[in-house]
């Protein structure tokens, strides 16, 4: 199958301009590479802009709950385990009213991709801040600017035991659908922070990430084994000082040895780059470890128990005739 | 000279570590395999373990067991058993007046007054022996005697004190004191089997050695059709009942619950049981197994929850979402003294109305409410029916009483199972087009070809589109509703429980009530009044035929655990006068008092 | 030569870039200030933003002026003003058949129409002209032309097309144009007060010079009691309510609330409002926002919430909680179309039921419902009343339509207001013990002596310790309701709204089908019809006097947008038969059917 | 105030033997030592059997809802910026059912010291695995083991960027009252996870941390600036090895310069700490850090913006007379 034909014949029905788009756009194109099946293929998504995702595309699909995304995807999983289940949702959507979902769906590992779609705001109820919003950010509910300090969901994930933990942007399409198929690939959940511009309520939120002028300063890009280079001649790295990540010129010039590798099997250094929520940030897989599966313990307990019959149940313990 | 009355109510009380629930499921369990019938009652302390020997901490497990049928665990009890002077206490006005008291002496001593907060010079039994029949032993001492030669400490000899009461009572009542016996050798094993054992022999020659023959009371046995029997709570009736839904549908179930006072049980059975078929989910909250279990409906397997009170309340937003979906889906809702957190342990029938109404919008479900433990494993299979052959969830009113009330069931044949044949994945059709009952098609996740979008925003007829259109919200508000009250088609016939409609006076109940209203209302017809029973299993859709049945009759008397739920609801549709008789105390109608009370609503 | 009717009916219809809200805010706001009385009702997409010119994305404005008092935004339109064709298919069949069509014709060129999904070669123009007043007119060009000077992008001067709009209107209808610009001026600034002030004085004299004369049409003005005027939407009338409360009260509030369409507004309002003495949270979730208003409450703030559909199913709990409390509480329900997430955007009076019995045991409390933008000032005042008077969570009904729609407002006199009393922080009262009204004192955090403890467990009545007493539950789940019963010698007169208990039929409604119903009515009367209208505004306790009043009349019909809610509260305690009008369409009624109706039901 | 003084009168209902009883102790003479104010102390909880503990204080007290206590605390503190505020938890309150509320409590930073008590056991509804049971336990819902993987609390909350975390046990009293004064003194929010006995349905789950034998081998203190030794000889010390915190021998022996030294400031080195899930753990204060508290904001927000009267907000923008 084509990436198009993955799409349904309903109209899209986001704002023109919304980054919104480019995921539906390289979920589509992911799904064509991966070559997914969409009878054994299932999106389940909360309530938001982001949440309506499932709509477009051909393949089962549930438009839940506001929050309740992740329990449910973990009851089709239950049922279904060898389905393909992928999560939709938004900072709001995940953040907020389902925080508590997300990170026992993660702590579980319910075996599911989670693409949630952070704009740090809340747009389908017309530019609210959320969770993730900056403090200070003005909104419909803050137009004198928010006092709230934000929640960061990869930090919140490494608290949770995530499995796996990555981010990429709706402005870069090859990079999200290299992180999208590296989620899908994962043994578990796989929580990939999407970083999209709502540009009626929020826009140019990630600007300093996306435009193609600053990126280079306000970016990098972490593979596993790889060294950490940052800025335009690739000649900084990162290093840990007391806490804080800080950015060192490479001395001598172009010695790698001195830069930080990626391990993306290390929790602290994961968490120290999950954790650098300021004007530099990392993309890409920042974690991944391998822990049971949900719901193939859940089915493999059961197996290793036994299931009894109806006729067995009814008259185990004490019966007598009459 | 051993009386032979044909019910007897027996109250055991004792302190949450002296085992009153084992020794009265032991002994009711002895009951009914000597022929007995036998309804059980638990009460429960609030507390996981008070302190000892305080009022706080005492456990009550009462039954009635007769030659004939009974109906419920009974009023005043004829025999009181108390392992300490707490236990007494708390109980003493629920023993008839020249009742038997069999009391545990060592629990009356100085500490345990004191325990119990009484003055140091009060002792209790003293009264007692003037009001009632006093059997006072030391089973403490009888114990450790018995099992001299075992080399106990004192807290095991005091903790096998129970068996040694449970030999007492089997001997009293003249149970078949080997199959209590081989019973108990199946429930334990190693070191304590043989010290339960020796306890319960040495209580069972107590009887004859203590001459308490005066006491003896050998029940006549109750002829009940042939079968097997084992006793039932309705935790189990419901656990059984949805392994009975998995074979009957040949659809797997998923059920996701959440701990919560009184629903657990039904989880702890449910695993317990390892059912074929059956996958169960402790969730992360009530909002989690409500929505994974509709997770699981949509993935094609049966999805059901359980809960009680405030589990129920966070449930509302779930069940709408069911509604609107249109998947199958059970909640069983264990109801319990409300509101708020309320009295977790008490029972109580104050949901009805947030059954039919506890949600937002045009948001109708069928409503079923359980009757009694053996019944809970009928209204599974009805409740299952409805859900997936309608596409709807479906809610079910159990309640604390019959979660842990116990009785002697016949095992079904499984060949007379009610039928079940969920909604079939009909891809030819659009993922909203009905048949001609109304009913979408049920398409489970990997269907071929079956790739469809479900979602809470209100739909297009037949495409399932999103849609905001007028007439079509207008339509779809009506079928959905049209389709539930479908379900009326499968409802077995409306049967009055007790009586004919010649009589004058009509009684209306429904759920754990069934009991106290059938014991009174025989009680009625014996003394000759015209009054018949009528007790409402389907709660919505009501039966068709109610309204036709509530004509015939010159007065109406709606008896519910509440302050006035179903009352209004019948009221709604019934021109007539229609009495209420409600009770919210946490305990259950004593059918006595309801006698009287319906006697004085007859005349009033 | 100007037409001069009584009652306009103006739609006014675009893509949500064409800035139709305001437009339609700043024209009723000018009709208002020229003396006309004014209704109106939004209907926005739901889409943030859906695709240009698609049917999908077109937002409209109704609104409904005369210079008597009009009651509701009016059924067919006289005028309807299209900026594009996409706008003129969705709502044609919406005006009335020789109405006036005002059609922006730069929006049904050939993309347009291939936008709106039209066959390439289909002019809906040529079929509106033969049945409507049409007046064409390339708005795009006009606002092009009067900008030109400005040097500003096609984008910019599209949007200020709206403008032209405003001052065509303007003169057409002679409002005061001097009050219009003034109002803008002060709404806008900088360039872009320069850019709407252009547009809006080219508009205003396009009628001239285009000849539009015929259609011009001098409103009489309403003579309004004298005052201070300001126009009021429902969401404004309950912030503005809010700050009235603190004000009479002299208690500070905290409103927590969670964004969800529509009851947000209600959030926006107050963060703008700044408010002395309101301190507003934006919390996580539903749950959380009740729990905190409980805790603020609890610490002697008076605690409000807000939300709608699945927010207020979420809210249950909680709830539940502020009864087993005794703490004053508001949520306002601002009703949207269900179930599940169903219509947000629509309205609907379906979770009437919900708020009646949506918690699990016995859990009441009082239910208010709004019916107008005005009425929502004095609700909120009533609320708080009984909330802090009688140591309650009391519910309040909106709905979407009260909650967009606005209409000109005297202010009111402070020193008129509604007083409220507090319950006192008597410490000299144990926590549950109540005074000669039932009701517990409050006694906030920080009071010296004053240290409690509550819980959501049931209570010792007067000490408020943890209770599981049977007596003690049954008492106690009497007094919470006698409690709130107490709220009835509060209550103002229950009267008529109008008619006279001589009449033949009643005709009964609650919340925002005021305006259709009394509409309905009063056309009834004018055709000699004995009818009365009865708007309920206490659904919970209803008002003593209502059986009373319902038993002098004949016939009785209840009209709710909803599958027949408050009848059936009705019906369970009046033996008469009751009709029902529902309608759960997403739209209010149409009071020009409703008159039909009402006529049919007469007669049969 | 003497210790006693701020019992009430009611029978303490917890079954005999339980842990909780040593936590009620030690926090009346925690309010002996700081002079808590009975009439500006607030006591919330959710549902369990610790959640009882405020029945027994002499202060304002609310039992709430089972997970909300967190969200009940925050307008308590809203509406009383000034009251002492102390939140009580059990696990299954705070990280089940209330989990959300609980980082997003964190995250806004309440002024509220947080007790929680975790037995990992539901204790009040008879003994089901909690999500903080280890894998494998055996429960009342998990007669056969629980297949869950167990929830860290205070990754947790190092996940949502809380100012405090730190931990102690119902069985050092002397550490446990430190460790709550130290908690009531941080400004912001500060969560204290108190390992509980709960001897009838997870009796000696801390067997090896709690019993004097065992504990040397199990657990160490932490403390700012000082080193962090191990063992009997207190000769070791621990190490990050690629993600992993090692247990190293100090040498030379007794070299405190090798030692890892505890910076209560540094948040990935906490993060470390917090993740030793396994036979060796750390208590004491493993973290804090200062940030603005939740209530002052909104307040000093609120001051800052300026509130307008009655009067003002009827008459704001267009009026008209008639
Ligand atoms: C229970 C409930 N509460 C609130 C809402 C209203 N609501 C819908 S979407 C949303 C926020 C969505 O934010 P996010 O997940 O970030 O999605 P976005 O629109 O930004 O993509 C809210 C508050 C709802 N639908 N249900
Ligand atoms: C909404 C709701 N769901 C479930 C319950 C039942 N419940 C009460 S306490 C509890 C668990 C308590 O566990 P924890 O917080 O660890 O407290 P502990 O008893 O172990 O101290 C549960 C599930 C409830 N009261 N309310
Ligand atoms: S509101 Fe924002 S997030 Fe939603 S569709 Fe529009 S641009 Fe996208
Ligand atoms: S059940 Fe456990 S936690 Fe609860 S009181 Fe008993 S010992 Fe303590
Ligand atoms: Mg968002
Ligand atoms: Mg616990």
């Amino acid at each position: 199958m084509k990436a198009k034909d993955y799409l349904t014949d309903q109209d899209v029905r986001w704002c023109p301009g919304c980054g919104d788009y480019s995921v539906l756009k390289q979920l589509t194109e992911v799904f064509e590479a991966i070559g997914a099946d969409p009878d054994n293929t299932v999106l389940i998504s909360g309530i938001g802009c982001s949440s309506r995702l499932p709509y477009y595309i051909n393949t089962y699909g549930l438009h839940g709950l506001h929050g309740r995304a992740p329990a449910i995807a973990t009851g089709v999983k239950l049922a279904s385990p060898d389905a393909d289940v992928w999560l939709v949702t938004g900072d709001g959507d995940a953040l907020s009213i389902g925080g508590n979902h997300l990170i026992h769906l993660l702590r579980r590992n319910v075996n599911v991709p989670i693409l949630l779609f952070n704009n740090e705001v809340y747009g389908l109820t017309k530019g609210q801040y959320s969770p993730t919003s900056q403090p200070g950010q003005h909104s419909r509910s803050s137009p004198l600017g928010s006092i709230d300090q934000a929640l960061n969901p990869l930090t919140l994930a490494m608290g949770a035991n995530a499995s796996f933990i990555a981010r990429s942007m709706d402005r870069s399409p090859a990079h999200l659908r290299e992180m999208m198929i590296a989620a899908k690939a994962h043994h578990g959940s796989a929580l990939l922070e999407i970083y999209q511009n709502c540009n009626v309520f929020n826009d140019g939120a990630f600007e300093r990430f996306s435009n193609k002028q600053h990126t280079i300063d306000h970016t990098f890009h972490v593979e596993h084994g790889k060294p950490i280079l940052i800025g335009k001649d690739q000649d900084k790295t990162l290093q840990l000082v007391q806490g804080q990540v800080e950015v060192i010129k490479l001395s001598p010039a172009g010695d790698l040895s001195q830069a930080w590798t990626h391990d993306i099997h290390d929790p602290i250094k994961a968490y120290a780059l999950a954790r650098m929520a300021g004007d530099l940030r990392p993309f890409g897989i920042i974690y991944q470890c391998e822990r049971p599966v949900h719901e193939q313990e859940v089915h493999r307990a059961m197996a290793e128990q036994g299931q009894q019959s109806l006729e067995v149940i009814l008259h185990a313990g004490r019966i007598w005739e009459v | 000279m051993p009386d032979s009355s044909h019910k007897i109510v027996i109250l055991l009380a004792g302190d949450s570590g002296d085992g009153v629930q084992l020794l009265g499921s032991q002994l009711t369990q002895g009951a009914a395999q000597s022929g007995q019938d036998v309804r059980t009652l638990s009460d429960f302390p609030a507390e996981i373990r008070a302190p000892k020997g305080s009022i706080a901490g005492i456990s009550g497990f009462q039954f009635q067991m007769a030659s004939t049928a009974v109906h419920e665990p009974g009023g005043q009890a004829d025999v009181l058993v108390v392992f300490n002077v707490a236990a007494y206490v708390k109980y003493r006005d629920q023993l008839k007046p020249g009742g038997i008291l069999l009391a545990s002496t060592d629990g009356f001593d100085k500490r345990s007054r004191a325990l119990a907060k009484l003055a140091p010079d009060e002792d209790p039994l003293e009264e007692a022996r003037v009001s009632f029949r006093t059997l006072e032993c030391n089973f403490q001492t009888v114990t450790k005697e018995a099992l001299k030669d075992m080399d106990l400490g004192s807290k095991a000899v005091s903790r096998a004190k129970n068996m040694v009461v449970l030999g007492a009572l089997t001997w009293m009542y003249a149970f078949d004191y080997i199959m209590v016996r081989e019973a108990l050798a199946n429930k334990f094993s190693g070191e304590l089997a043989k010290v339960n054992d020796k306890a319960f022999m040495a209580g069972y020659y107590l009887g004859e050695t203590a001459e308490w023959s005066a006491f003896k009371h050998v029940m006549p046995s109750h002829t009940l059709p042939k079968g097997t029997y084992r006793t039932l709570s309705g935790s189990q009736g419901i656990a059984m009942g949805l392994a009975a839904v998995a074979h009957q549908s040949q659809r797997e179930l998923v059920f996701a619950g959440y701990p919560i006072t009184p629903a657990s049980d039904i989880l702890h059975e449910l695993v317990r049981q390892r059912s074929k078929g059956i996958t169960t989910f402790q969730a992360e909250d009530e909002i989690a197994s409500v929505t994974a279990a509709i997770g699981a409906s949509f993935a094609g397997k049966m999805g059901v929850t359980a809960s009680s009170g405030p589990g129920i309340s966070l449930k509302a937003e779930g069940l709408g979402l069911a509604v609107m979906l249109e998947l199958p889906l059970i909640v069983i809702n264990v109801q319990r003294g409300g509101p708020s957190t309320g009295m977790p342990t008490k029972m109580e029938q104050s949901d009805l109305m947030q059954a039919l109404h506890g949600r937002h919008g045009e948001a109708p479900m069928p409503v079923i409410a359980i009757k009694s433990a053996s019944h809970a494993f009928d209204v599974m299979l009805m409740a299952a029916k409805y859900a997936m052959e309608a596409m709807t969830p479906v809610m079910v009113l159990s309640d604390a009483f019959i979660a842990s009330s116990a009785e002697p069931w016949r095992i079904p044949d499984l060949s007379q199972l009610l039928q079940i044949r969920p909604t079939e994945a009909d891809i030819s059709r659009m993922p909203y087009e009905r048949d001609a009952k109304g009913v979408r098609p049920w398409i489970p996740v990997g269907t071929p070809g079956g790739a469809h979008r479900l979602g809470g925003l209100e739909k297009q007829e037949g495409s399932g589109e999103v849609s905001y259109d007028a007439d079509n919200h207008q339509a779809l508000v009506q079928a959905r509703q049209a389709k539930v009250m479908g379900i009326q088609s499968s409802y077995p016939e409306l049967t009055l429980n007790l009586g004919s409609k010649s009589d004058d006076m009509l009684v209306i109940g429904w759920g754990s009530t069934y009991g106290s209203i059938h014991t009174a209302t025989e009680q009625l017809r014996r003394q000759g009044h015209a009054v018949a029973h009528l007790h409402l299993v389907h709660i919505y859709p009501l039966h068709p035929d109610l309204d036709a049945v509530m004509a015939e009759f010159k007065q109406l008397v709606v008896v519910e655990m509440n302050q006035g739920q179903l009352v209004n609801v019948l009221r709604a549709r019934c021109p007539k006068h229609m009495a209420f008789i409600g009770q919210t105390s946490g305990k259950p109608f004593d059918a006595l008092s309801l006698t009287e009370t319906l006697l004085n609503t007859m005349s009033s």
